[in-house]
């Protein structure tokens, strides 16, 4: 590692809390991609299970 | 018929519309006077400091009265139908949007240019730039006319257009104010004016062969509600 | 017709739910591979960069969020495209679900930047040509994305942001080289950002890495919306149906 | 009717608006001398059919026919010889009726002289209007100058929405007078009215609005 310790890599000679901060909400950005990806299948699927339900209602009259 | 008749028939129409109401072609033009005379408010009377943003200045108030003059280029003619007579015409759409907009110019681009070396002279713009100021905004204006024409034929169908078309459309003003003011400040400065000059005629081009597609393909959309 | 039979098949809903189904985990398991251990490598295991010190490790985020954000609008244009000349559904709903994606990594790439800008400039906001031609990118995407809520009807929406993402895309190299030409007319003699070129190569490797990983990230991310959108476009259908209560 | 195939053929119509059936399975053939009157409630689609017809919509399944050929390889020829009259005014206010109408001809690419303009604002009963600006007209009197394209623009078949709106009781007798004189000629004619139709020639009636 570039670094002596881990002190020296949150550190980075004064430059840490910009690269630092940069990464997480990078990190935190991407994740919330992700998130709202699973959360808009799982509308969908709701959405087919409810319209599913209603067909099989109508069948059985 | 030829092309060009039915092409001249159609500004024909559009310039007596227009000049008949009279708003639709001042209003870009007082909003381009009083919005300019507000900058010296705001940034102060001294000579040297305006005289270095006169050009960014004129070219930015240009650029947003073409723009607000363009939301009513086809919203007019959807709301009393006969924008569906231009698209059901039996010749190709480019021509006849080729001559509505450049009818529109006619009325919103080119007084803008010529008024704009009594602007420039309020702001205190170098007379050197003067000459190319005017010919950079006649040329600067029928590209943007042509940009603008696209958004407004995009958002015509939509109640809250005139928003909407101004998110769409500046982002593709921005080559167009670059190298227009960038004329305007070389001039000044006795550096080549040309150049930039020509690029923009260069953008009219491409402006003018393309866009008429784009305009033709947005307006068959946005009737197709 | 023969010929063209794989791609009326390519462009059925039903056919590319099952194909990318498949594909998900090869795409998401080297994505985040690639994406983490460039980051730790970029970080931890990369010199500092003698000019700029160890702000210049910004670039291994900044980089890949703009030029991945740069990629899905091209390939949203060509989505566009497809979807104007067939009148492929499918082509619609990549073209929409790309165009977030495209927007938070644009943003990404803009907040990188400007705190990049910090240390190196002292500012936080640099008109840097490569910064700004983000912003304008930004912008288009905002553009975009509120044409497509303006309209009720989602086919006339879908056909008019096809219109502008073209429109867009012919634009964009103009406004890209328009901006380059007016950030070296102010300062011709100023450094230029740190390009990729000039940066050492053991620097280069992980952001390759990096920016492999955020193509692979965005692939993954787009097959998410695009199935998630594909269940509730087709949510009457029966082979939908059956998928969601087979579950 | 005539041995010849049918100018205008539908097969198999359908379209939704809003995940409501507006039509489905609607198969029609008009030729020469046909009027097909197209009824139905209120938003039960006969506005969008005759849209879809005309070219401006393109919502809907099934094939049309011009001709024997597919509409979509004949647009341009179907629009020469195709007439639409929409809800629209169709005019400018400030020009006046002449002006208009002179646009809307050479629009469709036909250069009609002054004179025959002047008889078909004569015929739809505007001849003393001619030079007024079309804001001080009624509302009647600008459904007739809309109504005036019928007689300057040469078409095969009429495209009528709601052609008797806004136009009183003599006007309906009129408008359905030249509707006759038109089909007698060869022409076709399809319309959506809710007025009961009263014409000295076999009508067809369609009704939208899942009734058909």
């Amino acid at each position: 590692m570039v670094f002596a310790n881990l002190q020296q890599l949150w550190q980075m000679d004064g430059h840490g809390p910009y690269v630092w901060f940069s990464f997480a909400t990078s990190a935190i950005v991407l994740c919330a991609l992700v998130f709202e990806s699973r959360r808009r299948g799982r509308n969908a699927r709701a959405l087919a299970a409810a319209a599913a339900r209603r067909r099989r209602a109508e069948n059985q009259f | 018929m030829g092309t060009s008749t039915v092409m001249f028939a159609v500004l024909r129409r559009d310039l007596q519309a227009a000049l008949r109401r009279g708003s639709e072609w001042s209003n870009p033009l007082l909003f381009f006077l009083m919005v300019c005379s507000l900058f010296p408010l705001g940034i102060g009377p001294e000579r040297q400091q305006l005289a270095v943003l006169a050009p960014g200045i004129i070219w930015v108030v240009a650029l947003l009265a073409s723009m607000m003059a363009t939301d009513g280029l086809f919203r007019g003619d959807y709301d009393d139908a006969t924008l569906e007579q231009l698209l059901l015409s039996p010749l190709p759409l480019y021509p006849l949007v080729l001559a509505k907009t450049f009818g529109h110019w006619l009325v919103s681009g080119l007084p803008l240019s010529l008024l704009s070396p009594l602007l420039a002279t309020i702001l205190q713009l170098p007379s050197e730039g003067l000459a190319v100021l005017m010919v950079s905004l006649l040329l600067g204006t029928a590209v943007l006319s042509f940009i603008g024409a696209i958004g407004a034929a995009l958002t015509v169908g939509l109640r809250k257009g005139g928003l909407l078309l101004s998110l769409i459309v500046l982002p593709l003003y921005i080559p167009v104010l670059i190298f227009g003011s960038a004329a305007v400040k070389s001039a000044i400065d006795g550096m080549a004016y040309l150049p930039p000059l020509a690029v923009l005629a260069a953008l009219l081009m491409a402006a003018l062969a393309l866009a008429p597609l784009a305009i033709g393909g947005a307006l068959r959309i946005s009737v197709d509600q | 017709m023969a010929n063209w039979q794989w791609f009326h098949k390519w462009g059925s809903p039903r056919w590319f739910y099952q194909f990318s189904g498949r594909l998900l985990p090869w795409l998401a398991i080297p994505a985040l591979l690639l994406l983490v251990g460039g980051c730790v490598w970029g970080l931890a295991f990369v010199p500092a960069d003698f000019k700029q010190g160890n702000s210049f490790r910004i670039i291994y985020i900044h980089v890949p969020a703009a030029a991945v954000a740069m990629g899905g609008y091209m390939l949203m244009a060509t989505a566009a495209a497809v979807h104007l000349i067939w009148r492929m559904k499918l082509a619609a709903i990549v073209m929409k679900s790309a165009a977030p994606i495209g927007a938070a990594l644009t943003f990404l790439a803009l907040l990188t930047g400007a705190v990049w800008g910090k240390p190196t400039w002292g500012t936080w906001w640099v008109w840097d040509a490569r910064i700004t031609s983000v912003l304008i990118l930004f912008f288009l995407y905002l553009g975009l994305i509120a044409l497509h809520q303006a309209f009720e009807n989602r086919d006339a929406a879908a056909r008019a942001c096809a219109v502008l993402a073209i429109v867009g895309a012919v634009n964009i190299p103009i406004i890209y080289w328009s901006v380059e030409w007016w950030y070296s007319l102010h300062q011709p003699a100023s450094i230029k950002f740190v390009g990729e070129s000039t940066i050492h190569p053991t620097m280069l490797r992980p952001l390759m890495a990096t920016l492999s990983g955020m193509y692979l990230f965005f692939g993954w991310v787009l097959l998410l919306f695009v199935r998630a959108e594909i269940i509730e476009r087709e949510k009457n259908t029966r082979w939908v149906q059956a998928l969601v209560s087979g579950k | 009717m005539s041995l010849s195939p049918p100018d205008l053929k539908l097969h198999n119509l359908y379209s939704e608006r809003d995940e409501r059936v507006l039509f489905a399975g609607l198969s029609l053939s008009v030729s020469a001398g046909d009027v097909v009157q197209l009824a139905g409630p209120n938003g039960s689609g006969k506005t969008t059919l005759l849209k879809v017809l005309a070219g401006l919509s393109s919502r809907y399944e099934g094939d049309i026919y011009w001709r024997g050929e597919n509409l979509i390889t004949q647009r341009e020829d179907f629009r020469q010889h195709s007439l639409y009259l929409g809800h629209g005014s169709g005019i400018k206010a400030q020009l006046t009726a002449l002006e208009n109408l002179r646009w809307s001809c050479a629009v469709r690419g036909q250069h009609v002289a002054d004179a025959d303009l002047h008889r078909a604002l004569t015929k739809v009963g505007l001849g003393e209007f001619i030079q007024q600006p079309c804001y001080s007209l009624s509302a009647g009197q600008q459904r007739r100058v809309n109504l005036a394209r019928l007689f300057c623009c040469p078409a095969q078949l009429w495209l009528l929405d709601e052609p008797f709106t806004a136009i009183d009781q003599r006007g309906v007798a009129e408008i359905e007078q030249w509707i006759c004189d038109f089909a007698d000629n060869g022409g076709m004619v399809l319309l959506t009215t809710h007025h009961p139709l009263s014409l000295p020639r076999p009508l067809r009636r369609i009704e939208l609005g899942g009734a058909s």
